[in-house]
């Protein structure tokens, strides 16, 4: 009966060996994610806004410090620079993202409308800013940002209600498939149309106001900083204003729509009304997204706005777990940055992986509440075993590393074929072993698996991609594809769940069909 | 806690019926919350909602034939009869589900006519469902807030600026409503359990204070029993005895007999979307249009199924 | 012994349901298990047809094994449950529903399949009558009929039928307790759920008391109907 | 606009957007199927649909026909497309059972919400059609010459030539099969009940996860047949060809009113012939948005698509 | 300039000689990933071909050639290229590859005096914003558009036209051109979407049209797939005109050979077995395919940035000098820019597909 399907099934005895490894994993965080809200949220408040302030402040000298890094030794951050690629460029993208994804959260997350278009208003904003900004635009009305930047709010908001107006009343994927067409026909109208410039874009668009204390522009081309912090302010704001909502009778209003619209409404809920406000609260956030983009980058055309980004936004919301505020601006860090992170590759990107491998695993065994000896020994030999298999990894990864190297690039694909047919075996025959092995064995294997499989790669690839695109680059979309398999296997609920989702079950609850009759 | 007049209600009387929260209190029903009194003040008797020669056609089925009856308010009225007789969907009529095909609903005077369903439920019009519908991932006390927030004023942008201080107080007076509402159900302790996780009778009690907490004249229940024991039923008797008695009208559809004729004052019967009888309990009881048809003969030869 | 059910407990994630309950039942038994809401009767009832997997004890049918067989495995050894509710197919026709019902049996499209037809329809004329009427739309008497044939068009050995006198009209009601009879008398062993405990008992031969996940009673049915604990707890005579 | 266009080639337009909308109504039936079973918008359908097309050029090259070949004789002809059409059968149901073993089972296991589904195909369609870009080829990768197209018959206009017609027979002949197959079969009826009621399905003896399974790989094979079809009429395929495909044919299972196999074939060949005639109207470049301008209108008259929902749940 | 020696002098097996400027970097700016890589992976070939030769040459003092993939798209391009600009070994530029992400990132190379020459990138409107950082290597859409016409005029002699684009930048502005330029004669035009493969509702248009001729602007995609679609379709023989977009062997891919036969393509491009020396079998090794689109052209814009390293220009204000004064024998052709950064030699040559082959007809004059 539809009650089963609602249930979780942690219970035992379903899936795979490896489903139930990951599994027992999720289960483990999960307890210390918890106790950690609970003791979070015990907390008084200034002590929450201590580290909370911490976090803000290492956000906005991020690029001031990759800066300075740069200039006393060549290259930036380490670790979590960027190779090829700007880093606060990178940090403004993320930011924009996750802007974005606050606002499209609103729509799927808070009222659980499914919106694959959202990118259309990322798109209006943009190009309202753009029309009404740019001398070089047919209207050349070339207002200042100050001014183009509340028009685009407003235009979007109004787009969103000429697109919720007709389509709000069509229920999950049909909505899904309108609204995906909607960011398709805005694309497509800017294409076709002269005075938007068609495929050739806009350009000159207007920047913030502002200067530095040496005389040039504040908000510049190359250093891309300020607008960083621009987005981060504005982050900030909509936050703020978008919590109010959450916790008003707006954000309870949207809850119980998505929970049973039907009963929603036969409780005195406006559902049309507030699912429009939704659409448009999430469009006017997506257009002032799309706004501070379209200026950063002085030049919009519309194959930035394209079916693809939109399916990131959503990837953002629901990767970050849809619901929650910070949850989605983790999925958009993650969206945006991990793909830019992988242009390049190196040895200290493999140590910090393995590392936060072995603590993340250290910490969930301390979160088991047993008794304090039971788990520092276990902390202890979880330790020791991850560096153990670290040592063996980067062992058998070097020799292996040098013997590519010997063989040269002959014939690459074979040797990847065999090191990943090892890889697997090792892989499965530790599997096995941990289906039936206690924890701790299952983390040690884990561990080992996880650092020889990343050494490993990280030996070979660079030979083998050399022949096949250009380095590691080419498979970036590759990667990107499995890890959101991955990591949609691995945490449904999303990274940072909302408090609701974390309980939440496969809700899919059969809607019947017509009025409460069931 | 309960009072004397409720021997059912003492907590060794009834075993909770609950794994999940050992510790909750069984449940029991706090007639000391006072609850703000229904919105119209007309005296008990007067007809409150009336259904003027109803009919619904779904396609071929006539689900709904001319069906006349109304409610007087502050009475607790029973609507029996067969599976698929139209009982659920008079409930839907009234609550604007859906249209009716020919004729009107009256309800304080005014013509329900095509108004929306919340616009409905802000008439005055507050239901259950037969399969219950609560939001099942918002927690108890949310469920009865979002119940609430039908009397509520404040808009989108205030609620984005919280610049008016109306907000503030409705949000305040929100929760304490709600809380009230749940300590009077009796299970004031689950606030903050999410709705999914609570036992299924605990369930239907949320749905009722959710619909309680829209400031009904009328409340309908849809069939609150179903699935329940007799010792349960006995109990729910007793809390929409006192629903009624802080002033509501009750409409209640309901298989279980004892409970009908236990807890109304008087009773419509629905056959094939007909009224076929309509009076105190003890006259339907006996009518035998009504035993033909619904109650069957006591112990006995199967008859005809409806 | 028919199913013999020991120490089974279930849990909805980390909430335990069940916490360890022994159940048997014989071959041509009726036996019913009453208790209040969320007492566990249904999650007992999904465990033996293998919608919940078990997460301690064992269960044992006809001998076999079946705790951690698959649900749809189960159905091929002989149990075939009505489920609480509408279990239907409600966009299938009254004769695809009771198709259905043939689904894991090698001697569907055998006489012996026209034969337990016959023997449903003989039960419940009301679904000869409909046979092409679209399940949805029948009302929930019919659809309790409809649910309770289908799970006999899978000529089980073990019927489980979860509160089969839910949200019917009293005349229903009496109706449906005099099948259950009749389809005992048959041959097959009948394992019921209900709220209904008084007609339960009567007609059972044996019954179970289950509260919070537990056995708390069980015995003879006659004799729990005349039990005063019983009578006060599940009967409602006060 | 120009509607003297539409007016002039009505016939040729008519018969084109047809073909179009055969493949369309093809894939759609992938998506239809899915849908109807896991309420589950299958976003890698499209790349089990390109796999498919890979898969018969590969084979068409194996047994000899390559794009600089001459056409061969009839006997070759037949014998190459049978080997292509069970090839790229093959492969494109083999995909999409990896696809669900891969990125769906283990959500279903653990009960993960919807929309995390979609996130996994999303994931599954990228990664696919990016090995293909990356393994194998970011270019246009043409179709061995199987085929030399030729007016068979006029009509109202209209040249219709052997292409076409074996395109939309092959296309209907599939989808018949299909049908009968959903209508007709023990599978059909289990994939039904599983669409219905997946526990209820259980209790009845259907092993839901393998009639999963095979729902999948019945969409595989439909995008097979769909594939070589593609591949006949396009003469060439891409890593990301099935992008914009799927987009459509998507489209036109919601047209149709997604959950319905009939609907899909309906959505389908309507899609193509808006398609064709809105372009002649007003332009090649407004393609897309005419096929979403008509969706979101048939949508606001008939929230469930123009043949309703079927597959899954009729209205009780 | 001065000391300007040229690469083939110096021996590798020599010490650095004084006025090399060791250590340097070309970047390169363009798609290496996503769906336009192919074009991008064309051009960055050419570049590492040049760099590859000159290390040969040069091993004591080496040059390298680092990528930066734009994916195509301005938004990333606009990320990278500060990254580009703030690399103070990076003295010059080949790219970016497209019109596009040209426009985004010319302000950030123009701030920071980076010299960018493009190997690709024919909007004619990139030379009028000021940029003095900007070259071109190839004649722009407006050299390349009103030869076109003159080839239809002139050689095909065709009475009616039709004309479609791919509404991308650079299609859309050489159509318009060449639209203009025959005036009369288009019979009609319209425009298909990127990405596009069923051509069947234009194919329709253009044979009802009675044109014998179609003018395409855009890219060897979609002109294959409309070449073949036309084909099938049967009537009228049309023979189809298009733009450099087109000028790469895997127009044929699309198209079939026998569909592609005839094709013309015009592009302000010398003919690559053309170009003096080896560079076509040295491409045909070194990547193991043929040079396509854009590749000679590359490799004629690295190899004046390598010419200015090799001269000791080791700043991007020298290098800029180098570039403006630069006068010397592409493989191409005579690389001489003027004051917009346009090259001086804008030959546009007529192609012709044959056999699956593209072969050089004649400089349209
Ligand atoms: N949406 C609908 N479409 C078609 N028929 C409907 C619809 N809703 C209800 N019906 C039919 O109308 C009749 C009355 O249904 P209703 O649900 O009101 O019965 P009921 O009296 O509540 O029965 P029960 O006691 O089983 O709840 C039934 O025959 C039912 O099949
Ligand atoms: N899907 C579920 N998720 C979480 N808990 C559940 C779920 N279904 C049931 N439970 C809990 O398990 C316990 C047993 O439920 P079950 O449905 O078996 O009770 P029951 O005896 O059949 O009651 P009823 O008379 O209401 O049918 C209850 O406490 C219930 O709240
Ligand atoms: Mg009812
Ligand atoms: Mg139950």
């Amino acid at each position: 009966m539809s009650q089963d399907t609602l249930t979780p099934t942690t219970a035992p005895a379903a899936g795979s060996p490896l489903l139930r490894v990951t599994d027992a994993i999720a289960a483990r965080r999960e307890a210390a994610m918890g106790s950690f809200r609970h003791r979070w949220g015990g907390l008084p408040r200034p002590a929450r806004f201590v580290p909370a302030g911490l976090l803000l402040l290492v956000l906005i000298m991020l690029p001031v410090w990759d800066k300075s890094l740069r200039e006393s030794t060549g290259s930036g951050i380490p670790v979590i620079g960027t190779p090829n690629t700007s880093f606060s460029g990178v940090l403004f993208l993320v930011g924009a993202f996750a802007l974005c994804a606050i606002g499209l959260n609103v729509v799927v997350g808070f009222a659980g409308l499914l919106d694959l278009g959202y990118v259309g208003f990322y798109a209006i904003g943009a190009y309202t800013v753009a029309v009404f900004g740019s001398p070089s635009s047919d209207l050349a009305t070339a207002y200042p940002w100050l001014i183009c930047i509340p028009i685009g709010i407003a235009l979007t908001m109004i787009a969103g209600v000429i697109l919720g107006g007709p389509t709000l009343r069509l229920r999950g994927d049909y909505l899904a498939i309108v609204t995906l067409g909607f960011g398709e026909i805005v694309r497509l109208t800017i294409v076709n149309t002269d005075p938007l410039g068609n495929r050739a874009g806009i350009s000159n668009i207007p920047k913030p106001p502002g200067e530095k204390s040496d005389g040039s522009k504040l908000f510049g081309v190359v250093d891309i900083a300020p607008f960083y912090w621009l987005i981060l302010a504005l982050i900030l704001l909509i936050l703020v204003l978008v919590s109010n909502l959450e916790r008003s009778r707006v954000g309870r209003a949207w809850l119980a729509i998505r929970e049973d619209e039907d009963a929603a409404e036969l409780m005195g809920v406006p559902t049309f009304r507030f699912k429009l406000w939704a659409f448009a609260i999430g469009a006017a956030v997506g257009g002032l997204s799309g706004g501070i983009f379209a200026s950063r980058q002085g030049f919009v055309n519309p194959d930035t706005f394209d079916v693809l980004t939109s399916i990131l936004f959503l990837a953002a919301v629901v990767i970050g777990g849809s619901g929650n505020k910070f949850g989605v601006i983790l999925g958009a860090v993650i969206v945006v940055y991990v793909p830019e992170r992988l242009r390049g590759f190196d040895e200290t990107l493999f140590a910090a992986w393995f590392v936060v491998l072995v603590i993340a695993l250290a910490v969930t065994l301390i979160s088991r509440r047993k008794t304090l000896f039971a788990t520092n020994l276990r902390a202890a030999a979880t330790l020791v075993g991850g560096v153990l298999g670290f040592v063996v990894a980067v062992g058998v990864g070097t020799q292996l590393h040098s013997i590519v190297t010997e063989v040269g690039t002959e014939n690459p694909t074979r040797l990847l074929v065999g090191a990943v047919a090892v890889v697997l075996i090792v892989g499965l025959l530790l599997v096995r072993l941990v289906g039936s092995a206690q924890a701790e064995g299952a983390h040690a294997a884990a561990i080992f698996l996880g650092a020889f499989l990343t050494v490993l790669v990280g030996a070979i690839a660079p030979y083998v991609f050399d022949e096949i695109g250009d380095g590691i680059q080419a498979l970036r979309y590759f990667a990107f594809g499995l890890a959101l398999i991955v990591m949609s296997v691995f945490r449904p609920q999303g990274l940072l769940p909302s408090r609701r989702r974390a309980t939440e079950l496969a809700d899919r609850k059969k809607e019947v069909a017509v009025g409460v009759n069931a | 806690m309960s009072t004397p007049d409720h021997p059912e209600l003492k907590p060794d009387a009834v075993e909770a019926p609950d794994s999940i929260l050992p510790d909750a209190p069984p449940p029991s029903i706090d007639e000391s919350v006072d609850l703000p009194e229904p919105e119209a003040h007309v005296s008990v008797g007067e007809k409150l909602l009336e259904m003027r020669n109803i009919t619904l056609r779904f396609g071929g089925v006539t689900a709904l034939d001319g069906v006349d009856f109304a409610i007087n308010r502050g009475e607790i009225l029973g609507l029996i009869g067969p599976n698929g007789a139209g009982k659920t969907t008079c409930f839907n009529v009234m609550t604007g589900v859906y249209q009716p095909t020919d004729g009107t609903v009256w309800f304080d005077g005014k013509k329900l006519g095509r108004r929306k369903k919340y616009q409905i439920t802000r008439l005055g019009i507050a239901r259950t469902f037969q399969n219950i519908r609560l939001f099942p991932e918002m927690s108890a006390l949310e469920n009865v807030m979002v119940g609430a927030d039908a009397r509520h004023k404040t808009s989108v942008p205030g609620a984005v600026f919280r610049l008016s201080p109306r907000h503030f107080r409705e949000e305040r007076e929100g929760r304490e409503r709600a809380m009230e509402l749940l300590r009077f159900v009796g299970i004031a302790d689950l606030a903050h359990a999410a709705a999914r996780n609570l036992p299924y009778g605990y369930q239907r009690r949320l749905e009722i204070a959710r619909a309680l907490a829209t400031e009904p004249t009328l409340l309908c229940l849809d069939e609150p029993a179903a699935g329940f024991n007799p010792a349960e039923k006995a109990e729910l008797m007793d809390l929409i005895r006192a629903i009624r008695d802080q002033g509501y009208t009750v409409l209640l559809i309901e298989h279980d007999m004892r409970l009908v004729m236990g807890v109304t004052d008087r009773i419509v019967v629905l056959e094939f979307g007909k009224k076929i009888a309509e009076g105190t309990p003890a006259e339907v009881r006996d009518n035998p249009a009504v035993i033909a048809a619904y109650l069957g003969v006591p112990e006995g030869e199967p008859t005809d199924v409806a | 012994m028919l199913l013999e059910i020991t120490d089974l407990a279930v849990a909805y994630g980390r909430i335990e349901a069940l916490h360890g309950i022994s159940i048997q039942v014989d071959a041509g038994e009726i036996v019913t298990l009453i208790g209040a809401n969320g007492a566990g009767k249904s999650t007992t009832m999904r465990a033996i047809s293998g919608l919940r997997p078990a997460s301690r004890g064992s269960i044992i049918f006809d001998g076999e094994d079946i705790t951690n067989l698959r649900a749809d495995l189960r159905v091929t050894r002989g149990i075939s449950q009505a489920p609480e509710g509408r279990g239907i197919f409600p966009g299938m026709s009254v004769m695809e529903n009771l198709d259905m019902g043939t689904y894991a049996r090698k001697d569907r499209r055998s006489p012996a399949r026209d034969a337990d037809l016959e023997r449903v329809f003989a039960l419940f004329p009301r679904l000869k009558e409909r046979r092409t009427q679209v399940a949805g739309t029948m009302s929930g008497g019919e659809q309790q009929m409809l649910t309770i044939g289908r799970a006999l068009m899978a000529r089980p050995r073990l019927l489980l039928l979860d509160e089969p006198s839910m949200g019917l009209a009293p005349m229903l009601i009496q109706q449906i307790f005099s099948i259950i009879k009749e389809i005992n008398a048959q041959g097959i062993t009948v394992l019921v759920v209900e709220q209904n405990a008084q007609q339960a008992l009567s007609i059972a031969d044996r019954a179970y008391i289950l509260e919070t996940g537990s056995i708390v009673k069980s015995g003879q049915g006659r004799d729990m109907l005349g039990d005063p604990a019983i009578k006060a707890a599940y009967l409602g005579v006060a | 606009m120009d509607f003297s266009a539409l007016f002039d080639d009505f016939g040729q337009l008519t018969a084109t957007g047809f073909t179009q909308g055969a493949i369309y109504a093809l894939v759609a039936l992938g998506y239809t199927l899915v849908y109807g079973v896991l309420r589950l918008i299958n976003f890698a359908h499209s790349e089990v649909f390109v796999t498919g097309t890979f898969a018969a050029i590969l084979t068409l090259r194996l047994v000899g026909v390559g794009a600089d070949e001459a056409v061969p004789g009839t006997v070759m002809v037949i014998v190459a497309l049978a080997a292509a059409t069970v090839a790229a059968m093959a492969a494109s149901g083999a995909t999409a059972l990896v696809v669900e073993r891969v990125a769906y089972r283990p959500l279903r296991k653990r009960n993960a919400p919807p929309l995390v589904f979609l996130i996994s195909a999303i994931g599954a369609s990228i990664a696919i059609s990016e090995a293909f870009g990356v393994f194998y080829s970011r270019d246009n990768v043409p179709v061995g010459n199987l085929i030399q197209p030729s007016t068979q018959f006029e009509i109202f206009g209209a040249s219709i030539t052997n292409q076409m017609i074996l395109v939309v027979v092959a296309a209907f002949g599939v989808m018949i099969l299909l049908d009968t197959i959903i209508r007709r079969t023990r599978l059909g009826r289990g994939i039904r009940a599983v669409a219905q009621d997946p526990d209820a399905a259980a209790l009845m003896g259907v092993n839901k996860d393998r009639v999963i399974a095979w729902t999948f790989v019945l969409g595989g094979l439909m995008a097979g047949v769909a594939a070589v079809l593609y591949d006949l009429q396009f003469g060439v395929t891409k890593f990301n060809a099935g992008f914009l495909l799927g987009l459509k044919a998507f489209t036109a299972a919601v047209l149709g009113g997604i959950g319905n196999l009939r609907g899909a074939l309906l959505g389908g060949l309507l899609l193509g012939l808006i398609e064709n005639w809105g372009q002649a109207v007003i332009g090649s470049s407004w393609r897309d948005v005419i096929a979403f301008v008509f969706l979101i209108l048939v949508l606001m008259f008939r929230p469930t698509g123009l043949l309703g929902e079927s597959l899954g749940r009729a209205r009780a | 300039a001065t000391g300007c020696s040229s690469g083939g002098d110096d021996d590798g097996d020599t010490t650095a000689s004084g006025d090399k400027a060791c250590g340097l970097t070309i970047a390169f700016v363009g798609a290496q990933t996503g769906g336009e890589a192919a074009l991008g992976i064309n051009i960055s070939n050419g570049a590492q071909l040049a760099v590859d030769q000159y290390n040969e040459k040069n091993a004591d003092c080496k040059v390298t050639l680092k990528k930066f993939d734009s994916e195509g798209k301005p938004e990333k391009a606009s990320t990278v290229v500060p990254e580009v600009v703030q690399d103070e070994k990076i003295v010059g530029v080949v790219g970016p590859a497209f019109s596009g992400e040209t426009k985004a990132t010319g302000p950030t190379f123009e701030e920071a005096g980076l010299p960018i020459i493009t190997a690709s990138a024919t909007n004619p409107a990139l030379a009028e914003n000021g940029w003095k950082i900007f070259h071109r290597i190839l004649g722009n859409d407006a050299a390349q558009g009103p030869q076109a016409a003159l080839y239809i005029k002139n050689d095909l002699k065709a009475s009616k036209v039709y004309v479609v684009d791919d509404a991308s930048e650079y299609g859309k502005g050489l159509s318009d051109i060449v639209k203009k330029d025959l005036g009369s004669v288009v019979v009609g035009s319209d425009t298909v979407q990127d990405g596009q493969t069923d051509f069947s509702a234009v194919v329709t248009k253009i044979k009802s049209s009675g044109a014998t001729a179609l003018f395409y602007g855009g890219y060897y995609d979609e002109a294959g797939l409309l070449r073949k679609q036309l084909t099938q379709a049967g009537g009228q023989a049309i023979t189809l005109i298009a733009g450099d977009g087109v000028k790469d062997t895997k127009f044929v891919d699309g198209a079939g050979t026998a569909a592609a036969e005839g094709t013309i393509v015009t592009c302000p491009c010398l003919p690559p077995e053309k170009a003096p020396g080896t560079f076509f079998e040295d491409y045909k090794k070194a990547f193991n395919a043929e040079p396509s689109t854009y590749s000679a052209e590359a490799f004629d814009a690295a190899t004046v940035f390598l010419d200015g390293i090799a001269d000791g220009k080791s700043t991007r204000a020298d290098m800029l000098e180098f570039v403006k004064a630069y006068d010397k024998q592409g493989i191409t052709k005579q690389v001489k820019f003027d004051a917009k950064g346009e090259v001086a030699d804008k030959g546009v040559w007529a192609y012709k597909f044959e056999g699956g082959k593209i072969v050089a007809l004649k400089e349209i004059k």
